[in-house]
């Protein structure tokens, strides 16, 4: 098996962490390429349902972030 | 009188009391001219670090 | 989820201003590494028959 | 324990024939001897089978909601804390509301009963000290709180907080010291071990969903686990969506469960959940300082942010 | 308009011509992308202003990364091309060909109703002080210095290092206070800079945050002003916090040989010489006017204060002497962003006071397409995908994405773009919509932040509803932030690409709801913030209604005696009364109270009981103005004698030259009278100002009087601090005492003694006064029932919580309501006036509108699954959801789109799962959760 890579899906405000990740990405600041971002209007659009239904689809893990 | 009205203002300073003001008189049905002497709006607040970030402030 | 016995490190909270890119970077580099010490998630796996067979 | 259904019986008639309620909600004796069913008495008369004692395991509060009729009903202190969660949600009016109040000192663990028996129990007699358990051939004295239902022993509210009557003096509150050993347990263990545990603990559930119909805060029309748009849990006895449905009712009642204990006792495969909801209470009490259904002008704690609300585990 | 600069100004009020000189960019703005391929290869480094000097960018740049507008601009005096002919990488290095060398200064004239003046401030320069060796020693900094280096995105990327060479963290760091201000021998700034206490505690907590807590943070300060509202709580917060506050101002610094270490000499509380090494030293500069506004403010004849901060009247607070033009923020005085907030909106109240008649008219029509309405039609989706020149398509393999979109379900259209932003491209897109009768478009390219208004647009010029779309972000989120690895970025767009499919795929047209405005403004509360509000909107032309629960307007002005400049504030609150009296568009309704209200933004409709009758007043939008009173002290003989007077008493005695005050040989103010105590953690702010005035005063009117201020803190802030200064010099005596050390008055042989610990001489201080005037706390008035009402939120001590602490102090976060004066917290005359202005001009930017669009992505609810528990109604921070009242759904929530923000939190709430969220609804989300593994 190749080293694993493990797919994080990540919840990212659009106000915040998602404007954060932008300007990390004109500041060409690299990072990497696990997460696959699903824009909230707000962290409080949160539901237990997602992580719960992240995890159940095979997500490795799963970032919420404000 | 024979002075005509002109429905536009002009703000001096892009900083966020310019922003501000230019903001709320183009909301009131003004045209507004907002004047800056540096590249980009913002003025000191955006340097401060923990204040939220001005750029949403968009004309 | 800690508490039935997800390891802690699969699900992360944070708040990040749109100012803070560094700081997305840096989580997003602390995340991506925590979850590759834990390797792939089995747990809440919701197991389809189909891919039980694999 | 008569005393209380004599008071009970007395109270129902009263307000039954005097039109205060359209009917009555309480106890009757089961079938069984060790069970007690709930019981709607709509007369004098049938209020005359009224019943309370340590096998009224049910929560009643169930049966009110959405009620549109003036109704009676039969509390102990938990219970009446649902009450109180059900009128803050809407589910009921207070003024269509006439409660009996029961102080209560536990009730007992039908299991327990069922160990000590020796053949078909009868009938269980309790005095709120001794229980005495009879049945063919076989009559037993214990000790009630060693056979206490679990709940009980770390209840916080005997007493219930709102009534219009009570159906007898109140009782001495508990002085509980260790009141989440159980759940402080779990945390204790590594993450594996409580997967394990909870892989175990939740193996023999068949998604029955008694536990579900026995609790008062599961009145959502439609149920997130039934849910087709989209159709995310499945309705199977997988084990990740038992334990999705497990974990998100936990979630649901967060903040609002009392910890009545009705949906363990419910459970026909005897498992228990309660850790899912204790570890709710739990978190809580010590993170939000608020137990649920205590105050009728105090909201779920889980309902309302503060800028207090305490954050550590956001980075 | 950037790079630019008024050079003059003429014409009068109504009607000015400005000339602007406009300086090139030399960029275009139109072509430039923002991508910053320039930057990469501008050879010229330069200090970056931006970081207060602290590091180098180039000579093409942008300020910083969220600058607006974000477009590159060449520094003319640096450019290695423009100054020396030669270089041009830049120009060969732009994908768009944005770079123009050529680029001239320009005239413009431009005709214009009115003028605001936000020229701001700079922050002092230090190096003048010898004492603070700011230019010597590499670990002396600004405050602004230090700020930038606490900043994430500054030099340092918020990692606290020393300057010296070693940049090593520090373990103890010293902030000096005062550092150009409330100084008039070594600098001319005799003023306070109002916001530094704020500011240097507000670093110390950072600092200390950002290096664990073991950071050791000592303020150096005179008076620890920290009079805003929270400002107490924040202080008491960092003193618990370990930071640590010596009253002090030091007069020595001495490098420490052989390290990079400072020692500091000061004279402590007792007057005894102390010393202590500190590794950085931070000095916190005050605030001054740019000398080209000193310039300015010549060219346009406008006068200045000492300070050289415009001059206003207190009750005209934001307007200058010449009429039509107005100014706002720092240039004011000295002011934090909250009170520059409200002076920007009550500069444009007032700026456009005059301009009602024209407003509107110089506004541009926009041409719209009508929609096509695709109810029934199965998603037809267009992909597409972009190059963003090298930008996307230099890492990530863009055809084969567009390739890998076409098998994706519902996908009938894909194309890869060099730039979709492009006119032509977005004219082509258009097109493609049309001819292959798409229904659903993605668009992979940079980040929806930016662009997704730009395609909604394209989107809605083909007749689509604008949000039957999705932006995936392949640019920001992908290409340049993985540019090592290509293949891995490729997979990540093409995973992004099909969650943005899956999730439109969902999507449903949406409307946004439509509402009028009611035009007509309810004030409540009649004092001087209320009039002031009712005022501007009645200007501007707006029905305005004053509810007044007593019988007369004025409020607790009608109690003062003077203001500082020597205004006498009854003559200017009966000139207020009579201009609201004689506007026939005010109606003022006394002895009036609220009994109830119903409805939202627009459309309020309140019951009224005037005079005892009932009354129905429907409108558009509330302003609460309802104010506050002096608190009753219990202490200090209050009540018990009748020498001990309160503020507003004395102010009563002063205007009558009641014998009390007249006769007296000795006066005695004690300030913080029931506030800055534990059970009313705030400063009153006024206080300070108002006691030290009317002590200089009782000197003017009896030059050998003895007058005594006991006092914590002195908080003349601003110019108020020249006031300060003169009554020091007029012989006031100040003595200060501590909260635990209160003052005893005590009355013996029928005379009133007090006794005060004095700190400088440290022993017992005995005064007999004639009379003792009590600096008492204001509370705010008692409005319960009106925070219900329109369900405004309170703090712990009773104040309105404002929309937003900085940037929104005079509106509520429930749309349509807004606040100002004492409601709001404890302020001074010209303070009250201009927020009363600004809620009236917040107010206007609402009622000009005449009608509302709500956005499409709002939340609704499904009455059939709801279960009516509650949990929206209480959790929605708007107030958007609510029950129905009537119809066969009553007693089921229902969310008025209106009031919602979108912001999701009562759909994750809902239990039932009865609240679909539209644009993000959860069969959305769910479907891009499914798709990340698919």
């Amino acid at each position: 098996m190749s080293e694993y890579e493990p797919k994080i899906v990540s919840f990212l405000c659009n106000w915040c962490s998602y404007g954060a990740a932008d300007l990390a990405g004109v500041s060409r600041f690299q990072y990497p390429d696990n997460f696959r971002v699903i824009r909230i209007p707000c962290t409080g659009r949160m539901s237990p349902k997602f992580f719960l239904s992240a995890l159940r689809e095979g997500a490795d893990a799963v970032w919420v972030s404000g | 009188m024979s002075k005509e009205l002109v429905g536009s203002a002009m703000v001096v300073g892009g900083g966020i009391t310019g922003m501000q003001t230019a903001l709320d008189l183009a909301d009131a049905g003004y045209y507004v001219y907002l004047v800056e002497k540096k590249p980009s709006i913002g003025g000191v607040m955006a340097q401060l670090d923990k204040t939220f970030p001005t750029n949403d402030c968009a004309m | 989820m800690e508490f039935v016995g997800l390891e802690e490190d699969r699900l992360h909270f944070s708040w990040i201003s749109s100012a803070e890119a560094v700081k997305f970077a840096d989580v997003a580099k602390q995340v991506a590494e925590k979850v590759k010490v834990l390797g792939p998630n089995k747990k809440f796996v919701k197991r389809y028959p189909t891919k039980d067979t694999e | 324990m008569d005393a209380y259904t004599d008071k009970i019986k007395e109270i129902s008639k009263k307000i039954l024939s005097e039109g205060k309620v359209d009917v009555v909600i309480g106890f009757r004796k089961g079938t069984l001897g060790y069970m007690s069913e709930p019981y709607m008495a709509k007369s004098e008369k049938e209020a005359e089978n009224l019943v309370f004692d340590c096998n009224c395991r049910m929560n009643l509060v169930n049966y009110v909601t959405n009620r549109k009729d003036k109704v009676g009903i039969v509390v102990k202190g938990c219970d009446s804390r649902n009450l109180v969660t059900h009128i803050i949600e809407n589910k009921i009016k207070r003024e269509q509301l006439y409660i009996i109040g029961v102080p209560c000192t536990g009730l007992a663990d039908k299991k327990a009963l069922l160990d000590l028996a020796e053949g078909e129990i009868t009938s269980v007699e309790d005095d709120n000290e001794t229980i005495t358990i009879k049945g063919d051939g076989f009559e037993k004295k214990v000790a009630k709180s060693d056979v206490l239902q679990s709940n009980c022993k770390t209840c916080i509210k005997r007493n219930p907080v709102i009534f219009d009557e009570l159906a007898g003096p109140e009782v001495a509150e508990l002085e509980i010291s260790d009141r989440f050993a159980d759940v402080d347990e779990v945390e204790k263990m590594s993450a594996d071990e409580r997967w394990n545990f909870f892989g175990e603990l939740l193996s023999e559930c068949t998604r029955c969903y008694a536990c579900r119909n026995a609790c008062p805060l599961c009145y959502c029309p439609t149920c997130f686990v039934d849910e087709s748009r989209p159709q995310w849990v499945g309705k199977s006895d997988n084990e990740t969506d038992v334990l999705t449905y497990h974990f998100l009712r936990a979630f649901h009642d967060a903040g609002r469960c009392t910890d009545c204990g009705a949906c363990e006792a419910a459970c026909p495969m005897d498992i228990k959940m309660r850790y899912f909801t204790r570890k709710t209470i739990k978190d809580c009490v010590e993170k939000y300082g608020s137990e649920a259904g205590m105050e009728l002008d105090k909201r779920p704690a889980l309902d309302q942010y503060k800028i207090n609300d305490p954050n550590e585990f956001i980075k | 308009m950037t790079l630019s600069e008024v050079t003059s100004i003429s014409g009068e009020a109504g009607n000015f011509e400005v000339e602007v000189l406009k300086k090139p960019r030399y960029v275009d703005m139109n072509k430039c992308i923002a991508c910053g391929a320039c930057v990469e290869k501008c050879p010229k480094k330069v200090d970056n202003d931006y970081n207060a000097g602290l590091n180098k960018r180039k000579a093409i740049y942008v300020e910083y990364d969220q600058a607006v507008p974000l477009k590159f601009a060449i520094d003319a005096e640096n450019c290695i091309k423009l100054t020396k002919g030669k270089c041009g990488l830049c120009e060969k290095t732009c994908p768009t060909g944005a770079i123009n060398y050529d680029d001239k200064p320009e005239t413009v004239k431009l005709n214009v109703g009115s003028v605001v003046l936000a020229p701001g401030f700079k922050a002092f320069d230090p190096s003048v002080f010898d004492t603070y060796q700011y230019t010597k020693f590499p670990n002396v900094v600004t405050a602004l210095e230090f700020e930038r280096l606490l900043s994430a995105s500054g030099p340092t990327l918020g990692h606290l290092v020393k300057q010296s060479k070693d940049h090593e963290e520090p373990k103890k760091v010293a902030f000096f206070q005062c550092i150009g201000s409330r100084d008039i021998n070594r600098c001319d700034n005799g003023y306070c800079s109002s916001v530094c206490c704020m500011y240097a505690i507000k670093e110390a907590v950072i600092a200390k945050e950002h290096s664990g807590g073991d950071l050791d943070c000592a303020i150096f300060y005179m008076d620890m002003r920290t009079h805003g509202k929270d400002f107490e709580r924040y202080y008491e917060k960092a003193k618990d916090d370990g930071v640590r506050f010596v009253r002090s101002r030091v007069h020595t610094i001495n490098p420490v040989p052989e390290t990079n270490d400072l020692e500091v000499r000061y004279v402590d509380d007792q007057g005894k010489i102390q010393t202590e090494v500190f590794n950085m030293i931070v000095l916190s500069v005050g605030l001054e006017i740019d000398g080209s506004t000193i310039e300015l403010a010549k060219t346009l004849n406008i006068e200045l204060t000492p300070g050289n901060f415009a001059q206003t009247g207190t009750f005209t607070p934001v307007q200058t002497s010449r009429k039509g033009i107005v100014a706002s923020g720092a240039f004011l005085g000295p002011r934090d962003i909250p009170q520059s907030m409200v002076d920007a909106s009550a500069a444009a109240g007032v700026a456009g006071e005059g301009l009602a008649p024209v407003r509107g008219t110089m506004l541009k029509e926009v041409q719209t397409t009508p929609e096509r309405d695709v109810f029934g039609e199965a998603p037809r989706i267009g992909v597409f995908v972009c190059h963003c020149g090298i930008n996307i398509g230099g890492v990530v393999d863009v055809p084969s994405v567009a390739e890998y979109a076409k098998t994706l379900p519902f996908v009938e259209y894909t194309a890869d773009n060099m730039f979709s932003c492009s006119q032509d491209t977005q004219d082509k897109m258009t097109q493609i919509i049309k001819e292959q009768n798409l229904n659903r478009i993605v668009v992979a390219a940079c980040t929806p932040k930016t662009h997704e208004p730009l395609f909604q647009e394209t989107l809605m010029a083909a007749g689509l509803n604008k949000y039957m779309f999705e932006m995936v972000n392949i640019r920001n989120q992908d290409s340049w932030v993985h540019k090592e690895s290509p293949e891995k970025a490729t997979e990540k767009a093409m995973d992004l690409v099909r969650m943005g499919v899956a999730k439109v795929a969902l999507q449903n047209p949406l409307a946004e709801a439509q509402l009028q405005v009611g035009q007509t403004a309810m004030i409540v509360g009649g004092g001087l913030s209320g009039m002031a509000a009712a005022e501007t909107l009645a200007l501007q032309g707006y029905e305005t209604h004053i509810i007044e629960k007593s019988d007369r307007l004025g409020g607790n002005a009608l109690k003062l005696y003077k203001t500082p400049k020597g205004e006498v504030i009854g003559d200017k609150v009966a000139e207020l009364v009579e201009s609201i009296n004689s506007n026939d568009k005010i109606k003022v309704h006394l002895n009036t109270t609220i009994e109830n209200v119903d409805g939202f933004v627009g459309n309020f409709k309140a019951r009224l009981k005037e005079n005892g009758e009932e009354a129905f007043l429907d409108h558009g939008i509330a302003v609460m103005a309802t104010g506050g009173k002096a608190y009753t002290p219990d202490e200090y003989m209050y009540g018990n004698d009748p020498r001990v007077l309160t503020t507003l008493e004395m102010d009563e005695k002063m205007k009558s030259d009641d014998s009390l005050v007249k006769d007296a040989d000795c006066a005695v103010f004690i300030q913080c009278v029931g506030s800055r105590e534990p059970e009313r953690p705030y400063c009153s702010r006024v206080c300070c100002t108002h006691s030290v005035d009317n002590a200089l005063e009782l000197k003017r009117r009896k030059p050998d009087m003895n007058v005594f201020i006991l006092y914590r803190d002195i908080r003349t802030y601003g110019e108020k601090e020249y006031l300060y200064k003169e009554a020091r010099d007029a012989g006031v005596i100040f003595v200060r005492y501590d909260l635990e050390n209160k003052p005893k008055v005590s009355v013996d042989n029928g005379n009133l003694k007090i006794v005060v610990k004095d700190h400088v001489l440290n022993r017992d201080l005995e005064i007999e006064p004639d009379v003792i005037s009590l600096a008492t706390a204001i509370v705010p008035n008692t409005v319960n029932d009106l925070a219900q009402f329109y369900k405004l939120p309170m703090n712990d001590d009773g104040f309105f919580i404002e929309a937003h602490a900085k940037l929104g102090p005079s509106e509520f976060a429930t749309d349509g309501v807004f606040l100002a004066g004492i409601a709001h917290y404890p302020k001074p005359i010209e303070e009250a006036i201009a927020q009363g202005k600004a809620a009236a001009s917040r107010a206007i930017t609402l009622l000009a509108r005449k009608e509302i669009f709500t956005s499409g992505q709002v939340a609704k609810v499904d009455p059939v699954l709801c279960s009516s528990c509650g949990i929206c109604v209480n959790v929605c921070p708007y107030s958007a959801p609510s029950f129905k009242t009537e119809g066969p759904f009553a007693g089921k929530a229902e969310i008025n789109p209106v009031l919602c923000k979108g912001c999701g939190l009562c759909v994750a709430s809902c239990r039932s799962g009865a609240i679909h969220h539209n644009g993000f609804d959860n069969d959305q989300i769910f479907s891009q959760i499914f798709a990340v593994n698919a």
